[in-house]
C-alpha cells in the first residue's frame, strides 16, 4: 500500500503551522501535550491510513488506533451496522489482526504518515489478556498513551463484563499498570448504574485518567423478517444521539475523580467539544461523526478558535470542568 | 476518495421503483466500472452507498479517465485504489446512478430535485478490472445490481470488445437498462421471474441456455447475494474443466464507505476484507460462502 | 374549564366505528382489552384535556396521565427542558397537584372526554408513599392499571434510587400489591447495568407487567454561562434518539419475564410500535413525540392497518415477542 | 391550538438580527394579541414558539377575528383560550412573526424562502386583554419583546384608544418596529442603552420620564426576565398609591408550547401556572419573583 499524498514536506509545514500557533488550544493529557484536545475515536479511524488519504492527520490532537486484542479477530458476522435517529449501531466485535502483526506491520505503516504520539487501544478476555497486549504496546515508541478498552458491548464474556464491576474495573487496571510505563486510560461503558463508582476503582488502582463513554446497549429490528438487524442482536450506539448521556457520564466521572477525563459520545462540532471540555474533559475523541463527515476532525480544529472568540474563551485548558 | 458538491441534473424513474439520478460535478476521482459513491441526505445519519452506472467528462469519454490518469501519475488506477492524488484530480463531468426506493434514505434521495446540491463522497471502493476480459466477456447482473454494467460495458466496447449481457429482473415493469445496453452496441438477454419479457426463470438459466452456443472469456456479475452465490455455483457446474474467472460486485451494510470502521466485513480465503475498500468487486474464488 | 369539542355524539360514533373494525389491531394488557396498543406516555399528555381539543382521544387505547405523588408538588425550577440530536431532556420533576386533588378534579373532568380505563401513573419518596397513592386510586373506577414509576431520574432521593436496587424495586411491589386489586405494571429506568434483573425482581412480588424504558440520564451545558442547561443539572432524555436502547431493553425484558410489557422510548411512528411489538412489548406508549407532533397518537393509530398490510401483518397481537 | 400549514410570503431582516417573516393561511385560530405559534423546523426536535407580531385576515381588520368569533359562539374569546372550536374556525390570512437569530432553529428558520411550507400550531398561549386598556395604556417593548405590540397597539386602535408606547433597545441597529408603530398613530418613545438612538438608557428610565407628564391608565410588557422584573419594581415606584394594572409577557424555556409537559411552569400566587398555556401574559400582581 502506498500513501503518498502528504509528503515529508506539507507534514514539516502543518509541524511549523502548529508550532507558531499560540497555545488557545493545547492540552496536557496525563503528561503528554496536545496540539489540541481532539481525538480520533478508536474504530472509527483504523490506523489513519484511509483518512491520511483526504487530509493531513497530524492535525489532530492525536488519534486512538483500533481495539487490539492478543491474537487476531474477525469480529462478529454482518450485518454489523444499523441506522438510527442522529446516531448508529455497531457490532464489529474488535475485529483486528492481533498485537503482534500490528507492532510488526501497522505501526511502521503508520509512522510514515503520522509523526506523533499515538493512543493505543487495547481489549481483552482476561485480566492476563490485557496485561499482556498493553506490556507489548507500552515498548513501542510510538505509543503514547493505553487505552485500555473495558467496555466493549460487542463481544460475549468479554470487555464490558470488566466495566460493569467496579472489582473487575480495578484488577484490570492494577494488572496493566504492573508492566506498563505509559499512561493508562481507563474506557469505561455507560451502560452501569454508577459509573462515577468504576472511575474511581480506577483511580485507586492507578489508572492515570478516564475515557467516556464507549456506546450504548441497543437494538434495531428489521420488521420484514422480524429479527434483530445486527446479526450480533444487540450493538452499541454512537453518534449524536448519545452526546447528553455522554455528558452526563462526563461530568459525573470529572467530579469523582482527580485524573483527567476523555470524553467522548456523539461530537459533531467545536461547541460539543467545548460542551464536553466544560464538563470536565481534558481532551475530547470524535467518533462515529469520523464515518460520515470524513473530515469531521479537522473542520472541528479549524472551527475552535472562532468559536472559542464567540464564546470569549481564551485558552481551552481553562475551561475544563467549568460547569462544575 | 474525493468529498465533492455534486448538482443533480436528472432524478427521474425508469422503472417500476427504480430511479437514474445524473449528478454533475468533478467526478475526476470515479476511476473504474464497479466502483461506488456515497451519499448524505438530509435526516440520515449514515451516506447511502450507490453504485456508479455512468460516467461522463465533458470532454472525453469514461475511458479517457483512466487515460488521463495514466498520463498523470504514470501509473493504471486499476486495483490501485489506495493510491492517493484524488484530492489533486479534478475533472468536470457527470455520474449517473440507479437506484431504488427502499427506505428512508432513498425516499429522501428521490424527492431531490434538479438544482439540489449533494454532499458526495466519490471514487469508493475497488471495481471491475476490465484488462481480464478477454475477447468475450460476460456480464450479469440482477434487479438493481444491473447498474454498473452500464460503465463496464461501455469501457469494454471502447477496448473493441462487444460484450454479452445477461440481465434477470423480476418482471417486465421492473426491466431497465437492457435497451441502452443494447444501443450502445451489447448482446443482450433477459430473464424474467415471471415470464413477462424474456427468458421465463433467472439469470442463472439464461447462463446456462447461452453456455450451449456462445463463449465466455471471462465473467462480472453484479446483484444480491443471492444471486451471486447462485451464479457461482452455476457458473462451476456449466464450465467445470475451464471455469471463467469471475467476479462478483458484493453488497453490504455499510458504515463508512471508505473502510475505516470494519463494519462491512467478510471472510475469505485471504483473511477478512471490507466490502467497501477492498471490494465491493472480489474474484470468486476469493469467497467463501456458506 | 369548558372542552366541548367532541360532543357525546362524536364519542358514540367513534365507538361504532371501533366496534366495527375487526380486532386486527386488538391486545389484551393485564386483562383488559385495549383497542389498540397505543398508549399516551406519562407526562406528556396531562390529563388528556389538551390533546381532546385537537382530536378525540378516545382513538387511544388509553392514556397514562401525569405522575401522581401523595402531596401537591412544583417540581424542578426553570429551565426544565433542553434539546438534544433527535430528542430532548427534561427535568420536571414530578410536577402534579397531589393524589387527593388528582381524584377530586382531574378524574371527574377526565371522564367527561376520556371513557375508556386510564393508566395511573404513580411516583413516591417511600414505599409507604407509594402503597398509600396506589391504594387510592386503585378505588376509582375510571382508573384501569397502576403504572409504578420507580425510575423517575429528576427527583432526588426519589423514584430512580427504587429502579436500581432489585431489593428496593421488589419491596415496592409487594407493598403496592398488597394493598391494590387492579393490574400494577412497574415502570423501570434503563439507567441500570441489568434491566432484567429489575424486571424479574418485581415479578416476583406479584407485578403484573413492566413498563420500560423511563429517560435516559443526561445533561447538556449552557456555553455561555457554563452551567448545566437545566437548572436541576441532569434531566431525562427521550424522543427518538433514545428508541434503539427501549427496544434493546424490552428484549431484555421481554426474555426475562412472563408478565405482559409495555415498551416506550422514542417511538414515532406505526413501524415503531411495530418494532417495539416485535421485542416483546404487548402494548406501546408514546411520549415526547406527543409534544412535538400533538396528533401523533392519532396518527400513528391511523397508518396502523396499512403499516401491517406491508409487513403482512394479519393481528398486532401475533407479533408480540416474534424477534425472538 | 390549530395545527396549520401556512407558506412563507416574506423572510427578510428588519434589524441587526431580527428577522420578520410573513406566513399565509389559515390564521383562525389566532384570537388576541400576546399569543404565540409554535414553528416546527427542519432538523430541530422541538418546536420553536414565536410571539404573534401581527395578524391580517383576507377581508378584515385583526379586530374582526374577535368580532366574527363572538357570532359564531356567543362569548369573548378572550381570557378563554382553553375553549374549543379552533378546528372548525377557519378564517385565511397572514400572520406576522419577528425573531432574533439566536442558535440552530432560528438559523434554519432564516434560511427559509418565499413559497416554503411550514407546519404550525397556532392560537397558542393566553395574550392580553385589551378590554383592561382604559384610555390611555401604555405598551413596553424590550428588544424582541417589541413584537407583540404591534397587534396590541393595531386592536386598542381599533377601540379608539391612542396607546404610548416605550420601546428599549441596546443600539440603534437593533431597532425595529418603532416606524411601524408610528405609522399607526401611536405615541412612541425609544431608549437606547449606548444612546445611539432617542434617550440613552433602559426602558424604565422612559417609564420614568414620561410618567412625569403622561397619564397611564394600564400596562402592557413584554420583554426578557430581567427588563419584566426591572419594570415590574418600576412601575410600582413610578406610582406607589394607583398602581396602573399591569399585565407581563413571560419568556420561558418550553416543551409542546399547549400545556401538557409542565415543562415551562412557574410558581405563582395563584400556585404553579404554565407559561405556554396559563400565560404568556399575567398580571404582575400574579407573579413571584425571587
Amino acid at each position: 500500500m502506498q500513501i503518498n499524498i502528504h509528503t515529508d514536506n506539507d507534514i514539516n509545514k502543518a509541524a511549523g503551522a502548529a508550532a507558531a500557533a499560540d497555545d488557545r488550544l493545547r492540552v496536557d493529557l496525563c503528561g503528554i501535550t496536545l496540539d489540541n484536545p481532539v481525538i480520533a475515536a478508536s474504530g472509527t479511524f483504523g490506523y489513519g491510513y484511509e483518512f491520511a488519504e483526504i487530509y493531513d492527520i497530524n492535525a489532530l490532537g492525536t488519534f486512538s488506533f483500533k481495539g487490539t486484542t492478543a491474537e487476531p479477530r474477525f469480529g462478529n458476522p454482518t450485518p454489523r451496522i444499523a441506522e438510527t435517529a442522529s446516531g448508529m449501531l455497531n457490532s464489529v466485535g474488535l475485529q483486528n489482526p492481533g498485537v503482534d502483526k500490528v507492532i510488526a506491520e501497522e505501526l511502521p505503516k503508520l509512522k510514515k504518515v503520522f509523526h506523533k504520539p499515538v493512543m493505543a487501544n487495547v481489549s481483552g478476555f482476561s485480566t492476563e489478556e490485557y496485561a499482556h497486549v498493553c506490556e507489548l504496546l507500552d515498548k513501542e515508541e510510538q505509543v503514547g498513551w493505553l487505552e485500555v478498552n473495558i467496555s466493549c458491548p460487542n463481544v460475549h464474556g468479554g470487555g464490558m463484563g470488566f466495566g460493569t464491576d467496579p472489582a473487575m474495573a480495578a484488577e484490570v487496571t492494577r494488572a496493566v499498570k504492573a508492566v506498563t510505563t505509559k499512561p493508562v486510560i481507563m474506557k469505561l461503558t455507560p451502560n452501569v448504574t454508577d459509573i462515577a463508582s468504576i472511575a474511581k476503582a480506577c483511580e485507586a488502582e492507578g489508572a492515570d485518567g478516564i475515557g467516556l463513554i464507549n456506546t450504548l446497549l441497543a437494538m434495531r429490528i428489521d420488521l420484514r423478517n422480524r429479527r434483530p438487524l445486527l446479526k450480533n442482536g444487540t450493538g452499541g450506539m454512537s453518534g449524536p444521539a448519545v452526546f447528553p448521556v455522554a455528558v452526563r457520564c462526563v461530568y459525573q466521572v470529572a467530579a469523582a475523580v482527580n485524573i483527567p477525563v476523555v470524553g467522548l459520545g456523539g461530537v459533531a462540532s467545536a461547541e460539543d467539544v467545548i460542551e464536553m471540555m466544560m464538563a470536565g474533559a481534558t481532551a475530547v475523541q470524535v467518533g462515529a461523526m469520523n464515518l460520515t463527515e470524513p473530515c469531521i476532525c479537522r473542520k472541528i480544529i479549524e472551527e475552535l478558535p472562532e468559536t472559542m472568540d464567540r464564546l470569549k474563551i481564551d485558552r481551552l485548558k481553562d475551561i475544563i470542568g467549568a460547569a462544575h | 476518495m474525493k468529498q465533492v458538491n455534486l448538482t443533480v441534473k436528472r432524478n427521474t424513474p425508469v422503472a417500476d421503483n427504480v430511479i437514474a439520478m445524473t449528478l454533475e460535478g468533478d467526478v475526476g476521482a470515479i476511476r473504474c466500472p464497479g466502483e461506488f459513491i456515497n451519499i448524505k441526505v438530509d435526516g440520515g445519519f449514515l451516506r447511502r452507498p450507490i453504485s456508479v452506472c455512468d460516467v461522463d467528462t465533458v470532454s472525453t469519454g469514461t475511458k479517457r479517465i483512466e487515460k488521463e490518469a495514466q498520463e498523470a501519475f504514470g501509473v493504471s488506477l486499476y486495483n490501485a485504489p489506495e493510491i492517493g492524488g484524488d484530492e489533486e484530480r479534478e475533472v468536470q463531468g457527470s455520474v449517473t446512478i440507479l437506484y431504488k426506493v427502499v427506505g428512508k434514505g432513498t425516499e429522501i434521495l428521490a424527492k431531490c430535485q434538479k438544482g439540489d446540491v449533494l454532499d458526495v463522497l466519490t471514487g469508493l471502493g475497488n471495481g471491475f478490472d476490465i484488462r481480464n476480459a478477454g475477447d468475450a466477456p460476460w456480464l450479469i447482473g440482477g434487479g438493481i445490481g444491473s447498474a454498473p454494467m452500464m460503465m463496464l460495458a461501455k469501457q469494454l466496447i471502447e477496448d473493441g470488445v462487444r460484450p454479452t449481457v445477461l440481465l434477470g429482473f423480476r418482471t417486465e415493469a421492473e426491466m431497465f437498462l437492457h435497451h441502452d445496453l443494447y444501443e450502445i452496441g451489447c448482446d443482450v438477454f433477459v430473464a424474467t421471474e415471471d415470464g413477462s419479457y424474456g427468458r421465463k426463470g433467472f439469470v442463472t438459466d439464461l447462463i446456462r441456455d447461452k453456455a450451449e452456443s456462445l463463449y465466455c472469456s471471462y465473467i462480472y456479475a453484479c446483484g444480491p447475494g443471492a444471486m451471486l452465490k447462485a451464479v457461482k455455483g452455476c457458473i462451476r457446474e456449466t464450465w467445470p474443466e475451464e471455469t471463467p474467472g469471475t467476479e462478483l460486485s458484493l453488497e453490504e451494510r455499510m458504515g463508512c464507505g471508505f473502510g475505516a470502521c470494519m463494519g462491512c466485513s467478510i471472510m475469505t480465503v485471504n483473511g477478512p476484507k471490507r466490502v467497501c475498500k477492498d471490494g465491493p468487486v472480489f474474484k470468486a474464488e476469493e469467497l467463501v460462502w456458506e
